[in-house]
């Protein structure tokens, strides 16, 4: 009944679910009834505390599955290493699911049995910074806000008393405050790359802010839809042309948004420029190691190549453990940002690092967390 | 939910980083990112990231034998009865459990030492502002800068502040013992120069610290000079309820950790109770401290954590580790920072305990409520006027003798291993002492000799700069003999 | 961060390394102050004695540093002079001899790498002398002590391949009292030289030197022939290979089948023969390949039979079983040896010298069954355009060989092969015309020349030119354009048969065997051995060998000196039942590595392999010790014995040191 | 440090024991005279050079670090050197990107019998790194 490809539109058959969704419940649903059916053992879910906190857990009880419902803009947290052997199912934005691809080539994760289902995503915003921007950009008491939304490149808050207040994406992020850096580069807004693209792009007239719009990538995305329905848990119906058509102009505008950003943030500085700033910039570092501990593409252990071999005592004028992760990861890098949030000395890590990989993954036309089969250059130096 | 999250904070240091611990299903830890934590914005340091290695679960011990929560607290305060009892709290732990053993002091008629013994020597209208001196904001808005830590090593979370402050204009003198990379500026000189050379004004800020070895006249200059140039002050401190324990114990007579030694050594304190306090760990030579501690006839210690000072315990009250503790801590800026856990097994031992001492039951909630009322609401401004003072020399420093410095971190404070297994010395030194790259370098101290090794770093003549305690060292402050081993 | 891997040792054993430099005469004290080196490398820290000797690889030298083993019970030992490629095993085995791991040993070159080439610099030469040999006890103090494993080899060999070199082979080993395995692809043994004629330079008969071996192949107790069959897999090391055997289904009960060819007069169904005659005459759906096969047993070609079942009735022993099926066997054999023979180069495709367009242009092949007395034709040589005995036979030199077109190398065996067809043509038909069209003729072995002579005293017509053009008259002769480049003239020569003298390719068959072991491919298609001098018939691979034209285009008596070569080689291990492994091999780090398998297709030898439960399992014996996958591990847990990564850095960081030093 | 032209570059030449070694022996005994720069670093194939000890030869001083080993298809471990091409582009493309100058670091192949040109390339090397100085990351202090 369900096809790959299909694309449809739905939404929670139970109502509060439906209510409490961001755009339909749609996604939670389907989790709800993966774990129901016994498709997974458990489901990896951001449990809920305010509107600016939510942690991972992996939970088995389906009552927490549906209390997990609603998007979550100023959450930047990566589920990709919470699904490492086990068997689940996981909501994800792209970066999340380019991160589980990843971490299956490094056969951490096996994708037979991890259901990714995938969300849209304009970009996510760092908690306390957005407070602050509330305070002085959008003069509310970030208390109030009862739920956000990005919406035709304007963020938009709604508040306890019932209104709203739109300011323009560009507009913040002249200001220093609006999305993460990295997602203000990130080209991947729809997650092709996993089970199930979900997200409200697209979903227009008297459905609009209580369905989702959700496109069947793959046998296991039929699987999930086929087995929610079966549940009971959803209703879908096929998304009219004018409806998948409006997803792929905000899909475009997005991506365009993200590419202009990546030029002007990546111009090329002049050469005898560079090596000056990458000291500079690595210079405060305190060797914590929380950017390989966040990291949700690498897989070492403890031990690793970029620990082993680099001590606190050594007199180099540069980080060897900084060098050596610089190198693994210039065909791995996903740019998700989360090496930058986790910094204690606020180093830009992320750009750094993508300074390296985008030329490395332009040579090699290799685009990680894409594609499972496509085995990391780096690594996988396969001579036949 | 599989496994379990505690929302909690770092017990490193006073700044007070909010994370999250996870309990997998086999109870192994690891640590998570708390990104909406006002204080490091899910941002960790070393021992924040290392934290798994920390956490370990105590065990209640009568005499030496495994023995019940219950029976541990019986024994407790059997001992107890009648006894001249040194009681001992140096911020560890939550708030709620350090007002619970504050009831027990007084239902003991004694007081809760917190080990910071220079409060003893400063009046009590400097208090708050050594308590709570300004928000960590505060850093990022201020015009000057004047560094007496070495962030990079002591109170890492405060460099982003600092590199905030830059970022709007600040300018950054460091007054510390080496050249750190932010600072614009790297002044060592002495002490009596710092009005005239520093430059400091009413929209500077110091960043100092104080600690439980803190020279009461350094912090006495310290507190001189925020009120000769107008700037605010703050003093960083090692223990993440430290501000907490000092507001709740308001008590006279703050003994330093090195007089209650001394007190054991001359005999002068027999029966001894510590709540999450480990002075084999706090004390400079672990060992020293412990053959010390073992001439007590009672050492009673209640600890959430399986460390040195409970092997040689004679009763141990297990609580449940810290994290999981229900209670809040007060950070350095006079923050109350609360662990979302439930767990109140150290307030039912404290309480149980109170009452076999013939004091009241306490429950977490009512302690709760008196913590909110002892904290200040506002950061006054200070009310206290100049201090005579005279700073400790450090003694001169002539040919291959070397004054060893000690750059106390969280990890120094735990005695927890840490890959800063060398010392720092300048290049001059490396060079005078014909030091080859990789080689080690020797110090021998009254307490023996130690080969470890060394980095160059850029900073005076004369002086061995070390992250970790020195076996060899019995004090905090000494000078060691170096040849090349 | 976890503790780093020190690049200092801490271990627990007192470090006493004694260090001997060389003055090797004036070629290291010429221009390097071995004085001041030694006592420069004495102040090093765990260094117990550093001294100078002038020679220290001579006897005296030697045992200079088994003394000092002795009595200062050294654990370390460094020299410093020449290369390690001539004299690391000597100095080796010297420690050994006192006592010493021989791997706890560090060779510092400071002759080639320096004294030699800074011989007018002598300051540089002893300050570079001196920082060699401190990177040289910083990498000695780190050495661990390594064992060469031993590993039990099965006495049992392996022959691929039943051609001239894979009967020597089988026979020899045979001989030697080992059992053999012979597996032949093809219904009979006895290889491409089943199909000559004669063979140069004695002109005898190829069956009759071919025929005997053949029989005695098949007596040989110690040999099992496994005709019609084919390895399948090959899995494991030296001494301990598990090959899975084919036995493809002949439809005729080999047992009971006498090769009486009754069942064949009766088969109704005839094609050409091309596996045996090169497509001249027939055979029949059931057939013998040859009078003198060896197994002389029939077998059905499944592809053109049409079940009449007119064999099976016509067989009294009633051996013809139709529903007969492809068997396996599974052997275990210690060492392999690989002899599966060549193709013929095919001028087909691009229409040599108008080979496919003309009728009358033949290859050697062809020409072979022609004359070949048991041949289609009964050894009359005729032309297949009208089977009339050719008058004017030209023969073309370097067809498929020596041509950027097609190989560039030389097949070697070609020029003879002519100028026997040349002379055999005119033994048998004195009155014809016989030319050979060559570039150069190359008679290289014992009686070649003399044979190439008395070609030319038959007056055989040598042209020094090939044909630039090639066409056909109406009677379908040839015509072919050439100049004769010793007398400047262009004639355009009229032959009633042209024979191409076709060189040797690698044939597209063998590709399967070849991957299947693992066996290196050379830039011109046949299999690679390990070093053209130093071990020409043995591969990279230990145990398997390779030899005849499986290695590259050569003669038969060559391919059969190559048989017994790896005969030899083999019977090595088999011999001595054991066979010594590489000692620098790979170690895993089990709580370090996180199973990610990157290193597992790195390594060429099949020697990692992840174990049923995920976990990484090293076949050390296969190990050739390249440290390759030490490289590709990204968590540092795989580590190479002798070049770990703590030793390799210890090294680059004692290069540089504070100025004053 | 001295001025440029009697500085004397240090280089870090990681050789393979099978070909790029025996080039170097090959070139000392043909006498060419090469400046005394270089450190031979031995190792059993040009793969097992990892990019870990190429940043430790840069980090610790090296003037320029130089990948030698067997040319393709003389590997006497089949395709140790082709692994080794592979990683070396990304290494090259990261040096490159990190600003250090190219000429600090050099990947040639060299058979045991090509002395000559060990020693012209070693020669080619040392000249061209005395032009542009000492290396950036060459710690304080060290030579």
């Amino acid at each position: 009944m369900v096809e790959v490809g299909d694309k449809l539109v739905g939404y929670a058959t139970d109502d509060e679910v439906r209510k409490r969704g961001a755009s339909g419940g749609l996604v939670t649903a389907v989790l709800a009834a993966a774990l129901e059916k016994g498709m997974v053992e458990s489901v990896v879910v951001l449990k809920h505390i305010d509107e600016y906190e939510a942690v991972p857990i992996i939970t088995d009880d389906v009552e927490e599955v549906l209390a997990s419902t609603g998007s979550m803009h100023s959450v930047p947290v990566n589920l990709a290493k919470y699904a490492v052997d086990r068997k689940v199912a996981m909501p994800g934005k792209p970066c999340d699911i380019k991160a589980v691809i990843e971490q299956s080539k490094r056969n951490k994760i096996d994708l037979d049995n991890t259901y990714l289902v995938g969300l849209n995503c304009g970009g996510t915003m760092p908690p306390v910074l957005t407070k602050q921007m509330l305070i002085e950009m959008y003069d509310i008491d970030p208390e109030d806000v009862v739920g956000e939304d990005i919406e035709k490149g304007k963020l938009i808050y709604r508040t306890k008393d019932g209104n709203e207040k739109a300011i323009s994406i560009e507009e913040l992020e002249e200001a220093g405050f609006g999305r993460r850096k990295n997602c203000q580069y990130c080209q991947l807004k729809i997650p092709t790359n996993s089970d199930l693209a979900c997200g409200n792009w697209g979903v227009i007239g008297d459905l609009a802010g209580s369905a989702t719009f959700c496109e069947v990538m793959n046998e296991k995305g039929k699987r999930l839809i086929e087995n929610a329905v079966e549940a009971g848990r959803i209703e879908v119906e096929p998304a009219s042309d004018k409806a998948i058509a409006i997803r792929e102009k905000v899909n475009g505008v997005m991506v365009k948004m993200g590419e202009t950003t990546q030029e002007k943030v990546f111009t090329q500085m002049p050469d005898e420029e560079r090596l000056p700033y990458y000291r500079e910039a690595l210079a405060d570092c305190i060797d914590c190691g929380g950017c390989k501990l966040a990291c949700p593409v690498c897989s070492c252990g403890d031990d690793a190549k970029c620990t082993l071999f680099h001590n606190l005592g050594d007199n180099y004028k540069m980080s060897m453990f900084h060098l050596v992760r610089l190198l693994h990861l210039s065909d791995s890098c996903i740019g998700c940002g989360q090496c930058t949030d986790v910094c204690p000395v606020d180093i830009p890590i992320t750009r750094i690092q993508m300074s390296f990989s985008i030329p490395a993954q332009t040579r090699l036309n290799y685009k990680p967390g894409m594609n499972a089969d496509e085995k990391p250059p780096f690594f996988e130096v396969m001579i036949q | 939910m599989i496994g379990n999250v505690y929302q909690t904070v770092c017990p490193g240091c006073n700044i007070g980083c909010g994370l999250y611990i996870r309990e997998d299903e086999e109870g192994a830890l690891s640590i998570d990112f708390m990104k909406s934590s006002p204080a490091n914005e899910g941002k960790l340091c070393r021992f924040g990231i290392k934290l798994p290695e920390h956490y370990s679960k105590a065990v209640s011990m009568v005499d030496g034998a495994q023995a019940s929560v219950e029976d541990a607290v019986k024994a407790a305060s059997d001992k107890l009865k009648g006894a001249d009892v040194t009681m001992l709290n140096v911020g560890n732990t939550t708030s709620e459990e350090s007002l619970a053993f504050k009831a027990i002091a007084d239902t003991l008629g004694t007081v809760v030492n917190t080990g910071m013994g220079v409060y003893s020597e400063l009046p009590s209208e400097c208090h708050p502002t050594v308590g709570v001196g300004m928000s960590l904001s505060d850093i990022e808005s201020a015009k000057r800068i004047a560094l007496f830590i070495d962030p990079y090593i002591q109170y890492p979370l405060v460099i982003r502040r600092i590199l905030k402050a830059k970022e709007n204009g600040a300018s950054v003198v460091s007054v510390g013992w080496r050249n750190i990379h932010l600072a614009d500026e790297n002044k060592f000189i002495d002490p009596d120069k710092y009005e005239s050379e520093l430059g400091l004004d009413s929209e500077s800020v110091i960043i100092a610290d104080v600690h439980p070895n803190a020279d009461p006249g350094w912090v006495k200059r310290m507190l001189n000079l925020a009120l000769k140039t107008g700037a605010k002050i703050i003093f960083m401190k090692p223990f993440v309820n430290a501000t907490g324990v000092d507001l709740l114990c308001k008590g006279t007579g703050q003994k330093g950790l090195k007089e209650i030694m001394d007190g054991i050594n001359d005999g002068s304190i027999k029966t001894l109770v510590t709540l999450d306090s480990d002075l084999v760990e706090l004390m400079p030579n672990s060992d020293e401290a412990a053959e010390t501690l073992k001439k007590l006839d009672n050492l009673i210690v209640i600890a959430s954590r399986d460390s040195a000072v409970n092997e040689i315990a004679n009763v141990v009250i297990a609580a449940e580790p810290q994290y999981a503790k229900k209670g809040s801590f007060m950070n350095v800026e006079g923050q109350l920072l609360k662990n979302n856990g439930s767990g109140t097994a150290g307030i039912d031992a404290l309480s149980s305990l109170n009452q076999n001492l013939g004091g009241e039951a306490m429950e977490s909630a009512s302690l709760h409520n008196k913590v909110l009322e002892g904290i200040i609401k506002k950061i006054t401004k200070p009310k206290y006027k100049e201090l005579a003072c005279e700073v400790m020399d450090i003694g001169s420093m002539e040919g291959a003798k070397g004054n060893l410095v000690f750059l106390y971190n969280p990890f120094m404070w735990f005695d927890q291993k840490d890959d800063n297994d060398f010392v720092m010395v300048n290049l001059n030194m490396a060079k005078r002492l014909a030091l080859r790259k990789g080689a080690m370098i020797n110090l021998t101290s009254e307490g023996g000799s130690v080969s470890m090794r060394y980095k160059v770093e850029d900073m005076p003549d004369g002086l061995i700069l070390t992250a970790k305690k020195i076996p060899a060292v019995t004090e905090w402050v000494a000078t060691v003999s170096t040849e090349v081993v | 961060m976890t503790q780093q891997e020190s690049t200092t040792n801490e271990e627990a054993e007192e470090l006493r390394i004694g260090a001997f430099i060389c003055e090797c005469g004036v070629n290291i004290a010429g221009a390097v102050d071995c004085n001041a080196v030694a006592d420069y490398i004495s102040t090093l820290p765990n260094v117990t004695t550093a001294v100078v000797n002038k020679y220290t690889c001579s006897d005296a030298g030697q045992d200079e540093i088994k003394k000092a083993i002795k009595e200062l019970d050294l654990n370390r030992v460094l020299v410093a002079s020449c290369t390690p490629k001539t004299h690391e095993p000597i100095f080796r085995a010297c420690v050994e001899e006192a006592g010493l791991n021989p791997y706890l040993f560090e060779f510092v070159n400071i002759r080639e790498h320096c004294s030699w080439i800074h011989m007018w610099e002598k300051e540089d030469a002893t300050r570079k002398a001196k920082e060699l040999v401190r990177m040289g006890v910083a990498r000695a103090a780190l050495l661990e002590p390594l064992q060469s494993s031993e590993v039990p080899v099965t006495n049992k060999a392996l022959v691929i391949g039943a051609g001239v070199t894979g009967m020597q082979a089988a026979m020899d080993i045979g001989d030697m009292g080992f059992q053999v395995y012979l597996v032949e692809a093809g219904p009979s043994i006895g290889g491409k030289m089943a199909q000559l004629d004669k063979t140069f330079p004695t002109n005898d008969c190829s069956i009759c030197i071919l025929g005997p071996k053949m029989v005695e192949v098949n007596r040989n107790p110690n040999i099992e022939i496994m005709s019609y069959s084919e390895v399948e897999e090959v899995d494991g090391y030296v001494g301990n290979f598990d090959v899975k055997v084919k036995h493809k289904a002949r439809y005729v009960d080999i047992d009971l089948c006498t090769g009486c060819n009754s069942c064949v007069e009766k088969c109704p169904v005839e094609v050409p023969y091309w596996e045996f005659n090169e497509g001249i005459g027939t055979r029949k759906a059931v057939y013998v390949p040859f009078p003198q096969a060896v197994p002389l047993r029939a077998l059905i070609d499944k592809s053109i039979c049409i079940d009449c079942g007119a064999c099976s009735k016509a067989c009294e022993r009633g051996a013809i079983n139709m529903d007969q099926e492809d068997t396996f066997s599974d052997l275990e054999v210690g060492v392999i040896v690989v002899c599966v023979g060549y193709d013929v180069y095919d001028p087909e495709p691009n229409h040599d010298f108008g080979f496919g367009l003309y009728d009358n242009v033949i290859t050697t092949m062809e020409f072979e069954r022609l004359i070949n007395a048991s041949g289609p034709t009964m050894g009359k040589v005729v032309r297949p355009s009208d089977v009339v005995q050719p008058k004017r036979i030209g023969f073309v030199q370097c067809v498929g060989s020596r041509d950027v077109n097609s190989n560039i190398y030389c097949s070697s065996f070609c020029c003879m092969a002519s100028l026997k067809n040349a002379q055999l043509i005119k033994e048998k038909y004195p009155d014809s015309e016989v030319y050979i069209m060559y570039m150069d003729m190359r008679t290289p072995f014992r009686m070649y020349e003399e044979f190439y002579n008395r070609a030319r005293d038959m007056d055989i017509h040598f042209i020094r030119g090939r044909p630039a053009e090639v066409t056909e008259n109406e009677d379908q002769n040839i015509i072919a354009r050439i100049e004769d480049t010793l007398t400047n003239k262009i004639e355009n020569l009229e032959l009633d048969m042209m024979v191409l003298s076709v060189g040797a390719v690698s044939p597209e068959s063998t590709e399967k065997i070849r991957q299947i072991l693992k066996v290196s491919r050379a830039a011109d298609g046949f299999m690679m051995e390990a070093h053209p001098k130093l071990k020409p018939v043995d591969t990279t691979l230990d145990g398997i060998f390779i030899g005849g034209m499986t290695q590259g285009p050569k003669d038969i008596p060559y391919s059969i000196s190559q048989g017994s070569a790896c005969a030899a080689r083999a019977t090595r291990f088999l011999a001595q039942g054991k066979a010594l492994t590489e000692g620098i091999t790979i170690a895993v780090d089990e709580d370090i590595c996180v199973r990610c398998e990157v290193c597992v297709p790195m390594c060429p030898f099949q020697a990692l392999k992840m174990d049923d439960d995920g976990k990484l399992e090293i076949i050390t014996a296969l190990c050739k010790g390249c440290g390759t996958c030490a490289v590709a591990c990204p968590t540092g847990a795989l580590q190479q014995s002798h070049y770990k990564n703590n030793q390799i850095l210890a090294q680059v960081k004692e290069v540089f040191a504070y100025e004053e030093v | 440090m001295a001025d440029n032209n009697d500085w004397e570059p240090k280089i870090v030449a990681f050789c393979c024991n099978w070909c790029s070694y025996g080039g170097a022996d090959t070139a000392g005994m043909g006498r060419f005279q090469q400046p005394a720069s270089t450190r031979v670093i031995r190792v059993m194939c040009s793969g097992r050079i990892d990019p870990l000890h190429v940043y430790n030869a840069f980090l610790e001083g090296a003037d320029a670090v130089l990948v030698t080993g067997c040319h393709l298809g003389d590997c006497h471990y089949v395709n140790g050197n082709e692994k080794t091409e592979l990683k070396y582009q990304f290494l090259e493309e990261m040096v490159k990107q990190l600003g250090l100058e190219p000429e600090r670091l050099h990947l040639n192949w060299i058979s045991a019998s090509e002395g000559e040109r060990f020693a012209n390339f070693i020669n080619d090397v040392t000249a061209k790194v005395k032009e542009i100085g000492p290396s950036p990351l060459k710690p304080e202090g060290v030579s």
